[in-house]
C-alpha cells in the first residue's frame, strides 16, 4: 500500500484547505488541538509552561489551558517519565517533552523497563499511551549533548513505538495520532527543521502513523531517509536529476515499526538503496534496513545496501559539524558508489 | 546558626583513615525512636502522637491476617523447593510492617508494592494464586491493577515511588478522595528514583504515603551501605514528614499509616512512614544469608516476631480462645492446600502468548515474528510426523532437550 | 512523636483542589536565615558561627576577582552577540559565590563545576580563553583537569556531583589532605544523581563540599518548582550539614565555604552549601527571560549585587583609593582585549579532530572510518582541481553550501 | 590475521599449563590477580563483598582485599557508575558490576554520556579505564529483567567497548585485558555458562581483546555467535555435520569493535552466513553484521545473511524462554534456509 508525497498531499488537498506553517508551529497546533480534544491529555516537562518550552513549540499553550493541564517539572527526566507512567496508569495520556536528545539518557530506565514492557506485564490490563517528543540531530551549532540522534536506542526496545516527522504536515498529524495510540511513542522532532514551512492539511485524512511514502518517484536507486536527512536526499535526487540520474527518495517516517513493504517495493524497482541518517552508522537504523531488505529482495539488489550517516565518534563540536553531518555530497558520493556497482 | 546545628542524626565520627568506612553509622540493633503501641512482649503502650482503639473482631482479624500470610509464604518456599516455583521472595518477620499498612488503606486508595508485599496484597483481596505467576514464571504479574486498586510487583527497585507519584497527582487533578501509598526497600532508598518521587510528590503537594520497609538488609547489605541516619529523616530534606514505627508492631503500624493516608488525602501532602522491621529469612530462595549476617541478629528479631506478640496481647487480654486458633490453623492448612493445588494446576502459556500484548495497538513486526514463529512451529508438527522414531534432532523433543 | 514534630520547613498549606500546585513554597524574594558577614549596603556584620578577618590586601584582592570575572563575562556576552561565540551561560551577578567559593579552596582541592562557573575556574588560574573553546564549538571543554585540579564544564545537570563523591573517595583512599568541591544549581538539585552523589559520599564519608547555586531560576522554572523548602536542607536527611549563605556576599561565601572544606578536608564528611544569590541575566544568551519573570524582581536584586556591596564597603573603609580603581579599570580593558583577540584567533579544528581520542588505546572502526573520510576529503580536492569553475555541485564549497 | 580457536589452545599449551575450571572461577581468578597486579584497581558494586556477588564472581575478594579494594555500594547504579568516573579521573581502575543486565539502565545516562564521552571530552587528556561487568543473557529461568541482551545499546555508543567472553579461558584473559585497557569496557558475562568448564591457560599469550575467532572450522556456512550462543553454534555444527554439512563457527568475542576481516574471510570462503544472538533481531548486532558484511563480500554472498535471535517482545516469562531462546532448531532453520538459496 505504497502512497507517494503528491499523492498525500492531493488526498489532503481534496478534503480540505491547506495552511502554511513551519514544523514547530505545525507541532504547536497539534497539541492544542490534543488539549481541546481530550481532558486527559497533559504537557509535561522542562520549560514547557510560561516559557512555551526553550523550542517555543507549547508556546501559549499553558496560557490557554493552565498549570493544570501544562506542566512545569522539576528538572528530572527520570521523574518526569516516571510520574508520567503513573498518570498514564491512571487514565491521563501525558505528552512529556524531553529538552534535547541528550538528556533523554537519565529517563531511559524508565522508558525502557517500565513505560515499554507495562502493557505486556500487566498482559495487556494497563495501557501506556505517552508520548516522549525529543528534538533530535545536529546542525544547529550547538554545544554538546544537543545533536545527539539516539533513536536506534529506542526501536531496538520492543513496547516502544519509535516514529520521526520530516515536514509541517507530518508533524502535525503524526503527533496527532502519537497522541491518540495506546502504547508509548517516541517523537522525534527534527529541530533542524523546525523552522522549515509546509503546507498543513488540517482537515485531511492522513496517512498511517507507521507508513513510509515516497517522497520523490524515480527509477535508478532509492535513497531511504527520515526526520531531518529526508530533506538532504530530496535535494540530492534533484542534485542528481541534473545529472540525468532518477533517484527515488523514501521518507520513513516510522522507525517501529518500518514499513519494510514500501522500501521493498521500491528497491525492487530501482535495484539499489542507500540509507541516510544522521546517527552513527555503526548499529544504527541502516543496519536494519540494510539487513532486512537484504534479506527480502536478495535478488533484486544489483548493489549492496550502503549507508551514509553519523561517524563512531562522539558527536563533533558544532565547528565541525558541517563535516560531520552527512550532506548532500557524501549521499551523493554513495549514490555514486552503489551505481558503480 | 553554626555548622553543627544543621546537622541531623547527630555528629559524624571524627578521623578518616584510609578507609571508606561509613561514620556516624548507627550501631547495629539498636533502635532509634520509634512510634509503638504494642511492645515485643505483648504489652500495650500509649503513644503522644498516634493512638488506636481497636475492637476485638479488628485485633482478632489483624492477628489472623498476619497468620495466613505467614502460612501462604511458607507454602510459596516450600513450594519453590519442590520447583513448582522458579523464586520466592518471603516477608517472613514483616507481617505486621504489611498488614498493619495494608488494613489502612481504604478501597479507593491505590498500592504500587515492590516485589515482596505479599501481605499487603492479601489486604487488598488479591488472590495469593496470582502472586505466585510470576515466580512461577508463567507470566511477569497479570493480574489487573485496577481491579483492587494494587499495582503489578515492581522488580527494578524505587521505579515504583515514581509510579505512585503520578498516579497520586492524578488523584489529586480529579479531586478523588484517596491517598497512594507506595512501597520501598532500605536498600532502595538509595535510588535516585526515590529522592526524585520525594520532589514531585513535594513539588506538586501529592496525596502518596512512602511506606519504606527497612528490613535492614538489602540481600547482604546492612543499611548502613545505604544511610547513616535513619532513612525517615529523609523526608524533613524535601519538606514533608517522616516517621518512624516500629515494623513488627501490627498496631503502630497501622495507626501511623492511617494517619499518614489521612495527612495525604486531606490535602497536605506527601508523607515518609519508616517501618523499622526485620527480613527474618534469605532475600529470595536462591540466597544464603548465612554469608552476611549471625545467628545471634536473627535470633534477637525473632524475640520480636510480630506474630508472636499479637498473640501474647490477645491470649493475655482472653480475646482469642482455643476455638478461634484451632479454627485459624484449619484456615490456615485450607489456604496452604489451596495454593498447592492452585499452583500445580497453573497452566504455562502457550509458546505464542509471546507475541500477545507488546503493544496495545498493534505492531507489524510482531505481527511478521508471529507468523513465522508459527510457520516454523506447525513445520515441527510436520517433520516429527513425518520423522517419527527416527531420532532426528529437529524433533520437538530434541528441541527442547538439547536446544538450551 | 507526633506526625508534625517531624515536618520540616514549616506546615503546608491546608486544602487541596484540583490544581498541582505546590503547597508550602516559600514567598519569593523573602530570605530565610542565611550566614551573612556583609550587607547589600555594605555594613560589616558578625555571625556566631562563620567569621573572616580578611586583610585590606584580601579584600581588594577578592574585588578585583569579582569585576575581572564580571568582565571577561560581559566580554563573552558581546562575543556572542558578534557571532565569535556560539553560546554563553553569564555568571551575571554570581560573582561572590563562585569567588568566595573559590578562593576557599586550597591548590590540592579539585573542583567539578557546571557550565557557568568561570568566576571559580578563574580563581584556579583557568585560561579564560580556554572556557571559550566550548561556547564558539570548536572544542566540549578541552583544558586538562589535572592541571588545576578544575574539571571539565558538565552540561547533563547534576551528573558531576558524583563524579566529584568518586574523587573524593579516592582522596580518602589515598589519605590526601584536600577535598572536593562539586558545583550544582538549584534545578539539578532535583536530579536523582545529586541525591545518589549525597547518599555515596555520606556512606563513604567521603570528603566533598556540594555547593549549591541557587540562583532561583532553572531556564523559566523558580526554585518553587524543585524544592518546597531551601535547599540547604535536604542534607541533614542524608545524614550531613547544610547550611545557606547569602550567595551575593563575596565574604560570607569564603568564610562558609572555607569551613565546609575543612569539615570534608578533617574527615568530618561532606557538607551542603547552599550559596542564596541570583542569576541577574539570561540562562544563556539564546534565553528571554522577559518571557517568564519580571522586572522589579531583577531590580530588588541589583540592589544586592555582591560587587557593588564590596565596593561600598572597601570605598567606606577608604581601603580602595582612586589609583586601584584606574588600574582595575584598565587591567579590565586589557582582559576584555586579550579574550577578543584570543577568540577571534581561535583556530578551527581540522575535520580530522572528529576521529581523535574517541578512544585512549584505538578502535578499529574508527581508524577504517578516519582512512574512508580521508580519502572522501582527497577525492574532492581532486574533483575540485579538474572541474574548477565548473559549478558542479561536488565541490568542497557546494557540499558546505548545501549539503547542510 | 584469522586465529582459530584449537591454534590458540595450542598457543596456550606450549607456552604453559592449563587448569579446567568454570567460567565464574575463571573470572574470580582474573579479578583476583587484577587486584594483585595493580593496587589501583578496586572492586564496585551490590553484594560484591561480604557475599561475593549474586553469582559469586567476587567470591573470597572482600576477605582477601578488604573493604577498601572490594566495595560494597549503596544501591544505585547511576551512582555506582558515576563514583567510578570519580575514582578512574583521580587514577583509580575500577571494576563495576552490575548486578544482572535488567538493572544497568539507571546508569545508562552515565555510561553513555559520561562513560563513553570523557576521554574525547578532554581531548584526550583524561582516561576512563572503567570496566562494567554485567551479567547478561536467559536460560537460567529467571523473573524480569534478569534475562536481558542489551549489547547493541552500548555497542552503538561510540567511546565505549564492547566484549562477551564465550568460554572460560576467554573469561579469564579477557577480563584481564578489559582492566588493563584505558578505555571504559563493557564486559557482558554469559551467565547461563558460568558453571560450564573450560581449560585455562593462566602463562599463555592470549588472543587480542577484539579479535574474533574461528571456534570450528567449516567450509559452507558461516555461523557467527558470541557469548552463550557460541555454545549453541558449535551444537548446531556437530549436527550439521552429522548431516553432511560443515559449518564454520566464528566466535565474534568482540561487539565493539567487530572484527569484521575473521568474519569476511570466513563468509568469502563459505559464501553463507547465519547470525545468532539472544538479543532481539531488530536493530540488534546481526544487522550490523550484515549490512557490513553484505556490503564487504557483495559477490561472494550466495545467499543473504540471515539473523536469528529474539522476537521484538520483552524477555518471556521463565516457561516461555525455551521457546524464546534461540536454540539448535532455530539455528539449523536458518542453516537450511541459507543453503536453499
Ligand atoms: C535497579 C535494581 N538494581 C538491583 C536489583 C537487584 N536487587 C533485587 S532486590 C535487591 C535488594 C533490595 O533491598 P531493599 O530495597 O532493602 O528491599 P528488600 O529486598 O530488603 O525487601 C537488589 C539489589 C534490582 N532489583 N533493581
Ligand atoms: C539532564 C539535563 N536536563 C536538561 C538540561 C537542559 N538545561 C540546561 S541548564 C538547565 C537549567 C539548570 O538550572 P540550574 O540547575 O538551576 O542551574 P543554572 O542554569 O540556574 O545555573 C536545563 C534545564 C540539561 N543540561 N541536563
Ligand atoms: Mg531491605
Ligand atoms: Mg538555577
Amino acid at each position: 500500500m505504497t502512497q507517494t508525497a503528491t499523492q498525500a498531499t492531493q488526498a489532503a488537498r481534496s478534503s480540505g484547505a491547506t495552511t502554511s506553517m513551519p514544523i514547530a508551529k505545525a507541532l504547536n497546533e497539534s497539541l492544542r488541538k490534543a488539549l481541546e480534544n481530550d481532558p486527559k491529555v497533559l504537557i509535561m516537562g522542562e520549560d514547557v509552561g510560561r516559557l512555551g518550552g526553550v523550542f517555543r513549540i507549547t508556546d501559549g499553550l499553558y496560557k490557554d489551558f493552565g498549570e493544570d493541564r501544562v506542566i512545569d517539572t522539576p528538572l528530572a527526566e527520570s521523574g518526569i517519565v516516571g510520574t508520567a507512567v503513573g498518570l498514564a496508569l491512571r487514565g491521563y495520556r501525558p505528552v512529556v517533552e524531553i529538552q534535547f536528545d541528550g538528556f533523554v539518557f537519565p529517563a531511559y530506565d524508565q522508558i525502557v523497563t517500565q513505560l515499554a514492557k507495562m502493557h505486556a506485564r500487566a498482559l495487556g490490563k494497563v495501557r501506556m499511551p505517552v508520548v516522549v517528543r525529543i528534538p533530535y540531530g545536529g546542525g544547529i551549532g550547538a554545544v554538546e549533548h544537543h545533536s545527539e540522534s539516539p533513536e536506534a536506542l529506542f526501536a531496538h526496545v520492543a513496547g516502544l513505538k519509535v516514529v520521526s516527522p520530516s515536514n509541517a504536515n507530518d508533524a502535525y498529524w503524526m503527533l496527532q495520532q502519537a497522541i491518540e495510540c495506546d502504547d508509548p511513542v517516541i517523537f522525534f522532532e527534527p529541530k533542524r527543521r523546525y523552522w522549515d514551512k509546509g503546507e498543513v492539511a488540517v482537515d485531511a485524512v492522513p496517512t498511517g502513523l507507521h507508513q513510509a511514502v515516497v517522497a520523490q518517484p524515480g527509477t535508478d536507486l532509492t535513497l531511504v531517509a527520515y526526520g531531518p536527512m529526508v530533506k538532504v536526499c530530496l535535494e540530492a535526487a534533484a542534485a542528481a536529476a541534473n545529472e540525468g540520474r532518477s533517484l527515488e527518495v523514501v521518507d520513513l517516517r516510522s522507525l517501529s515499526p518500518i514499513d519494510f513493504d514500501t522500501v521493498q517495493a521500491s528497491v525492487e524497482k530501482t535495484g539499489r538503496l542507500v540509507v541516510v541518517h544522521e546517527a552513527p552508522v555503526f548499529y544504527g537504523a541502516g543496519a536494519e534496513i540494510a539487513a532486512r531488505i537484504t534479506e527480502r529482495s536478495f535478488y533484486h539488489l544489483e548493489a549492496p545496501v550502503l549507508r551514509v550517516g553519523g561517524f563512531h565518534s562522539p558527536y563533533p563540536p558544532a565547528r565541525l559539524e558541517e563535516e560531520y553531518l552527512p550532506g548532500l555530497d557524501r549521499v551523493l558520493d554513495a549514490v555514486d558508489r552503489s551505481l558503480a556497482f | 546558626m553554626s555548622v553543627k546545628s544543621t546537622a541531623a542524626g547527630g555528629p559524624p565520627a571524627k578521623g578518616r583513615g584510609r578507609t571508606t568506612r561509613a561514620a556516624g553509622a548507627k550501631r547495629r540493633g539498636e533502635e532509634p525512636e520509634l512510634v509503638q503501641l504494642l511492645t515485643p512482649q505483648g504489652e500495650r503502650v500509649e503513644h503522644s502522637g498516634y493512638s488506636l482503639d481497636p475492637t476485638p473482631d479488628e485485633l482478632r482479624g489483624l492477628y489472623r491476617d498476619m497468620v495466613l500470610t505467614r502460612r501462604f509464604d511458607a507454602e510459596a518456599i516450600t513450594l519453590q523447593r519442590q520447583g513448582e516455583l522458579g523464586l520466592w521472595a518471603s516477608l517472613l518477620g514483616q507481617e505486621a510492617a504489611q498488614i498493619g499498612s495494608g488494613r489502612a488503606t481504604r478501597p479507593a486508595d491505590y498500592i504500587f508494592p515492590t516485589y515482596r508485599e505479599h501481605g499487603v496484597a492479601w489486604t487488598r483481596d488479591v488472590d495469593p494464586l496470582n502472586l505466585l505467576g510470576m515466580f512461577r514464571g508463567v507470566n511477569n504479574g497479570g493480574w489487573d491493577p485496577a481491579e483492587n486498586h494494587f499495582h503489578l510487583y515492581t522488580i527494578v527497585i524505587g521505579s515504583q515511588t515514581l509510579h505512585g507519584t503520578g498516579y497520586a497527582m492524578g488523584l489529586a487533578k480529579d479531586g478523588a478522595d484517596a491517598a497512594v501509598i507506595a512501597y520501598f526497600g532500605d536498600g532502595a532508598s538509595s535510588q535516585g528514583d526515590v529522592a526524585e518521587a520525594f520532589t514531585f510528590a513535594a513539588v506538586y503537594n501529592a496525596p502518596v504515603v512512602f511506606f519504606c520497609q527497612n528490613n535492614q538488609w538489602a540481600i547482604s547489605e546492612p543499611t548502613e551501605k545505604q544511610s547513616r541516619v535513619p532513612i525517615y529523616q529523609r523526608a524533613a530534606g524535601f519538606g514533608f514528614p517522616g516517621v518512624r514505627v516500629d515494623g513488627n508492631d501490627v498496631l503502630a503500624v497501622l495507626a501511623v499509616t492511617r494517619a499518614a493516608l489521612e495527612h495525604a488525602r486531606s490535602g497536605q501532602g506527601p508523607m515518609l512512614v519508616e517501618a523499622f522491621t526485620y527480613r527474618m529469612g534469605a532475600h529470595t530462595t536462591t540466597d544464603d544469608p548465612t554469608r552476611y549476617r549471625s545467628d545471634e541478629e536473627r535470633e534477637e528479631w525473632a524475640s520480636k516476631d510480630p506474630i508472636a506478640r499479637l498473640r501474647t496481647y490477645l491470649d493475655k487480654e482472653g480475646l482469642a480462645d482455643e476455638d478461634f486458633h484451632a479454627e485459624l490453623a484449619a484456615e490456615s492448612d485450607a489456604l496452604a492446600k489451596r495454593v498447592r493445588d492452585g499452583v500445580r494446576a497453573m497452566p504455562d502459556p502457550g509458546p505464542m502468548a509471546m507475541f500477545d500484548h507488546v503493544y496495545a495497538d498493534g505492531h507489524a513486526l510482531v505481527d511478521e515474528e508471529r507468523a513465522q514463529f508459527a510457520a516454523y512451529q506447525a513445520s515441527f508438527a510436520d517433520s516429527a510426523d513425518s520423522a517419527e522414531g527416527s531420532g532426528a534432532s529437529r524433533t520437538p523433543a530434541a528441541a527442547h532437550g538439547k536446544g538450551h
